[in-house]
């Protein structure tokens, strides 16, 4: 990985968030619209304070995992061929075309991750303890869930026929995920050692971020 | 460069899913040659200046394009030098003509002083801060020529250059074609309007059926 | 034309008027058995979130008016009952805030009724934050009446949230099918009073808000004479040499 | 309403289920992420039967209404300016626009409340008690949702301004919305009288089914 | 009809956002005539086809297009009869060319049997069902005008008819141009081509810097 590998990722995140801002969907529709599903799961569920602490964590990530997989999904599929064309004309390399938008998704679904979860913590009255593993792992997360949002836009986006299946097989990718994040505060919560939740979600932002890079090229092709 | 084909395809063939788009070309194209490429609508030469820029995989057949295999890795490395400009502007509308400059020049490797210039060069140094999405058709190909002429290319490819740009930006395109032959480049253009083509082409192919003839 | 360009001062008079009956009468009317001195809270709490309902309710028929009519008049109604509604919103939240630390011990806490009231702050703070966005007035009416017709499911929810969830916040203890609730006929005479000062200041301000989108509006008509960018500027002939 | 304005409505209906099916992203992206993420929920709050039994159908819907609103507001504005032309200069009244739009996301949401109902149920051992009235407010949602949905994406793709506008159209309307499927749904459970929820599903669909069709034109405008 | 000018803009001007993009508009168009339209990139041409289709509303003055006001409801009655071809083709990648036009019927109320015989028309005949995503830029913009074709049209507006169509495709269009004028419709074309466009053309009109000039 070249200097030019990096000033190219740079180049693309940089496109990205300045997308992001003009288009502002991220920021003004999913962001507002997860806040307010918080809101509304305690009309659903019932406005029970100790039940709504307990699970509230728990919403909290399955929220973030379903809103941070679409985001990323639509992020990176959001680009006509002509556009796909001049960057790769531009000499983009596909590698770091996946890695830049998936660092863009990522500090996307960071901020959301925070706004929501602050939405969350004073709705659900959730403890906020162990900071910085917390930071971890939702950094972590968001990592995650950006790159397996990326890898199945691309999958999407590619046009060889038959990969409309593929995002069934990513899918899956993300239960470890949530499993981990999840796993992690209760962990914190109750004074375990989080160690290994940490690792498994290492593991599969790893994992996820090697198949993304490899598989960038053969997907680009058409 | 010493006097190696710029472009080089011997028997190549294109398949887009089930049907073969191209079919057994032969074309070399050497340094400071401009070239008309002519042919009916689907008669596949808007697929011929993909797959010459690496952008689509033959099927049969081998190609090289400024040096690279077509079907190695090395293509990825030269495509930084092949211009291309398509029937639809491939930029983003919701950034301005002068971000979208930008973008391409970090790309490429370009230094980003040259934006300025390279817009007052194609006539908008007063919309560098217009978004795309707000630029008229012609403002927005005039953004892509200011692309092409930033990024120093070896070949460049258009697909009808003359269509959506006014008197003006036309001399301007055919000034920035001639340039680029005497420079030692190539250029390949496709379009309809043959006199125009013929008047500074050095010479042209005709597309039919998927096959030069 | 004339008559709407006059700067009128009675609205000012009315206002001022009515708010010393409202405080006199609070003041007079006696403490309350459990709750001392901060029942007075409610002569203000209470109106304040009344008459946020009649302002958004105005702004939803002016909303539909307008949808209906296309007359620009109506949708200067709706917005300016609008502005009116989030001042009241925002009066009857601090009011309800300063009274619901003494009393629950907390600032805010997850309630039905505290938590809808406060979408309704910010849906119509949306809709005043959208009017900003454009200054073309025949666009700007189309986008806000829908927000102003949408923002009106609001009121009835806010209204039955309290019996729909039996949480914390008061029922309803005025208007219910059973007759009032509050017996003492001071208590009583304070909070319609307060009702009757707020109603007077609220058509006081709707009068002079009213007034001062009409001018504001033409002041923009007057400014999109004089000169605007114009179309082709920014292009001009292409010079070749000019690059490397 | 003339014949042709229905004529119009299917046209409509036709063309967004047909691109729908060549494309195939609520099918194959949208209905996984959302199963999984019902999978998910039993994993991210603990097992416990009898919580994921009561907390199953306030997370379904909420679940449900998520999705079915950026699905929606996804696809209602998911036409090029050109596209829109036209569409326009072929006659298209905007309110049929908007109703076959309505109705094409509502099929979508329809399939998307089935498949994932049937993973809750499974999942949470949910009771499907009152089939008629079940299928009624399943129905009245998707409805309501792909109303919803397709009334803000027609503003977001009208104005630059109106992404903003987004979560504070969505806000009022889904509360009665959520509110009422799952109340309907806790009133089937105890054997109360869910006409009155019903009642309230209907209103909301008719009230913002109006909405859209009255201010079609002017959200329409440029 | 008798006599009444198809279009009739007095003083109407365009703003989009802050700026004001067309000034002070006077234009009048009766049946029969083909009106070219000139002017440089960015000048205002698209917008003031836009403007002639009641896609835009004036901010300015008053107009009148087949009979309707530009401000009133009554633009979306008269809509169906205006065809419009733009730089970019205004139809579904997903669909074939064939499901794009039985679209374009239905909303118009038009048969949809007239769709094979109006793809015949453009050449297209083999191509029906192709979804438009496969079909090359200049067969994409042959289904447009089979679709302006297929609707009965009152006024043409072409925006650079004569780009990404080969000579065939051009000869077609001509004919349909000329045939709309015959038939005591009115056209309006944008071109950056004077000479093709002053040999159909009965008079031509040049906007510069959004004023006819
Ligand atoms: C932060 C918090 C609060 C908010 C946002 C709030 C909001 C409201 C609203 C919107 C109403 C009008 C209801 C209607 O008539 O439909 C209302 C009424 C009322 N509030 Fe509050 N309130 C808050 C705190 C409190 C507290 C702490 C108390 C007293 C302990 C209180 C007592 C009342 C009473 C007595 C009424 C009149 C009830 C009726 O006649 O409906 N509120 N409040
Ligand atoms: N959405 C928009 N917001 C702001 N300005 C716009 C917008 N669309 C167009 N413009 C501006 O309006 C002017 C006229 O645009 P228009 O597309 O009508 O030009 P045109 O004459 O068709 O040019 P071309 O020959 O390049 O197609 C341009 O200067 C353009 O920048
Ligand atoms: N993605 C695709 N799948 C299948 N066929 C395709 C695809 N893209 C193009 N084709 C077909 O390939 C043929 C050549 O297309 P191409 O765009 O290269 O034509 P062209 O010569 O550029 O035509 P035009 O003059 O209209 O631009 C056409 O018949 C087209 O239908
Ligand atoms: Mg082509
Ligand atoms: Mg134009």
């Amino acid at each position: 990985m070249t200097t030019g590998f990096w000033h190219q990722v740079a180049a693309v995140i940089e496109r990205d968030l300045l997308r992001e801002r003009r288009r502002g969907d991220v920021l003004w529709i999913t962001i507002p619209f997860g806040a307010i599903a918080l809101l509304l799961i305690p009309l659903a569920v019932g406005t029970d304070a100790a039940l709504l602490r307990q699970i509230g964590p728990g919403m909290y990530w399955v929220i973030v995992m379903l809103f941070g997989v679409l985001v990323a999904v639509g992020k990176a599929s959001s680009e006509t061929l002509p556009q796909q064309d001049a960057s790769s004309l531009a000499g983009l390399d596909p590698a770091a075309g996946f890695v830049g938008r998936s660092v863009s998704s990522g500090v996307l679904l960071l901020i959301f991750e925070l706004v929501v979860g602050l939405v969350a913590v004073g709705l659900y009255n959730i403890s906020v303890i162990g900071i910085p593993w917390l930071v971890l792992t939702l950094v972590l997360a968001a990592a995650g869930l950006a790159l397996l949002g990326t890898l199945t836009g691309a999958i999407v986006n590619s046009t060889s026929a038959g990969t409309t299946l593929v995002p069934l097989l990513v899918a899956p990718l993300s239960v470890p995920l949530l499993l981990g994040a999840t796993q992690a505060y209760d962990g914190l919560r109750f004074g375990h050692s989080i160690l290994s939740w940490v690792l498994v979600m290492a593991t599969v932002v790893l994992i996820v971020a090697m198949i993304g890079v490899l598989t960038a090229r053969p997907l680009q092709e058409t | 460069m010493s006097g190696a084909p710029l472009v080089e395809l011997s028997g190549v063939g294109v398949r887009i899913g089930s049907s073969q788009i191209l079919r057994d070309i032969d074309l070399q194209i050497d340094a400071g040659e401009i070239v008309g490429l002519f042919g009916a609508n689907g008669a596949g030469k808007t697929t011929a200046l993909r797959l010459i820029a690496t952008l689509i995989r033959p099927a049969q057949g081998r190609g090289m394009v400024l040096g690279a295999d077509l079907t190695s890795p090395d293509r990825y490395e030269i495509r930084r030098r092949i211009g291309m400009i398509g029937h639809v502007p491939g930029i983003y509308p919701e950034m301005t003509l002068g971000e979208n400059l930008r973008y391409s020049a970090r790309l490429a490797g370009v230094a980003t002083t040259k934006i300025p210039e390279v817009l007052a060069a194609v006539g908008l140094a007063g919309a560098i801060d217009r978004t795309a999405g707000a630029s008229s058709h012609g403002m927005q190909r005039r953004a892509e020529f200011a692309r092409e002429l930033m990024i120093d290319r070896s070949l460049l490819l258009l697909d009808e250059p003359h269509s959506a740009l006014d008197r003006d930006a036309v001399d301007l395109v055919e000034g920035l074609i001639e340039r680029k032959a005497d420079e030692g480049g190539a250029v390949i253009i496709v379009s309809h309007d043959r006199d125009r083509i013929n008047a500074i082409a050095s010479r042209s192919v005709e597309l039919t059926g998927g096959t030069l003839t | 034309m004339q008559s709407q360009t006059r700067i009128r001062r009675w609205p000012w008079i009315a206002i001022g008027l009515s708010l010393a009956v409202a405080f006199t009468l609070s003041m007079v009317s006696p403490a309350d058995s459990v709750q001392g001195d901060l029942v007075r809270i409610m002569y203000v709490h209470v109106p304040s979130a009344w008459l946020a309902y009649l302002a958004f309710f105005v702004t939803f028929i002016g909303s539909v008016a307008y949808l209906i009519t296309r007359s620009l008049r109506w949708d200067r109604i709706a917005a300016a009952s609008a502005e009116i509604g989030v001042y009241f919103t925002g009066l009857a939240i601090a009011l309800g805030m300063t009274w619901a630390k003494p009393t629950w011990g907390v600032w805010w806490t997850w309630d039905a009724r505290l938590t809808l009231t406060a979408i309704m702050f910010f849906v119509y703070l949306g809709y005043l934050a959208l009017r900003r966005t454009t200054d073309d007035q025949v666009l700007r009416a189309g986008r806000a009446s829908v927000l102003g017709v949408l923002g009106a499911i609001q009121i009835p929810l806010v209204h039955f949230s309290v019996i729909w969830w039996r949480t914390l916040h008061q029922p309803p203890s005025l208007v219910r099918p059973d007759g009032p609730a509050i017996q003492d006929p001071m208590m009583l005479a304070a909070l319609i009073g307060g009702v009757v000062a707020f109603t007077i200041v609220y058509v006081s301000l709707m009068v002079k808000r009213i007034e001062l989108i009409h001018l504001e509006d033409r002041k923009v008509d007057m400014e999109s004479a004089v000169e605007r960018p114009v179309a082709g500027e920014a292009v001009t002939a292409p010079e070749l040499g000019a690059s490397s």
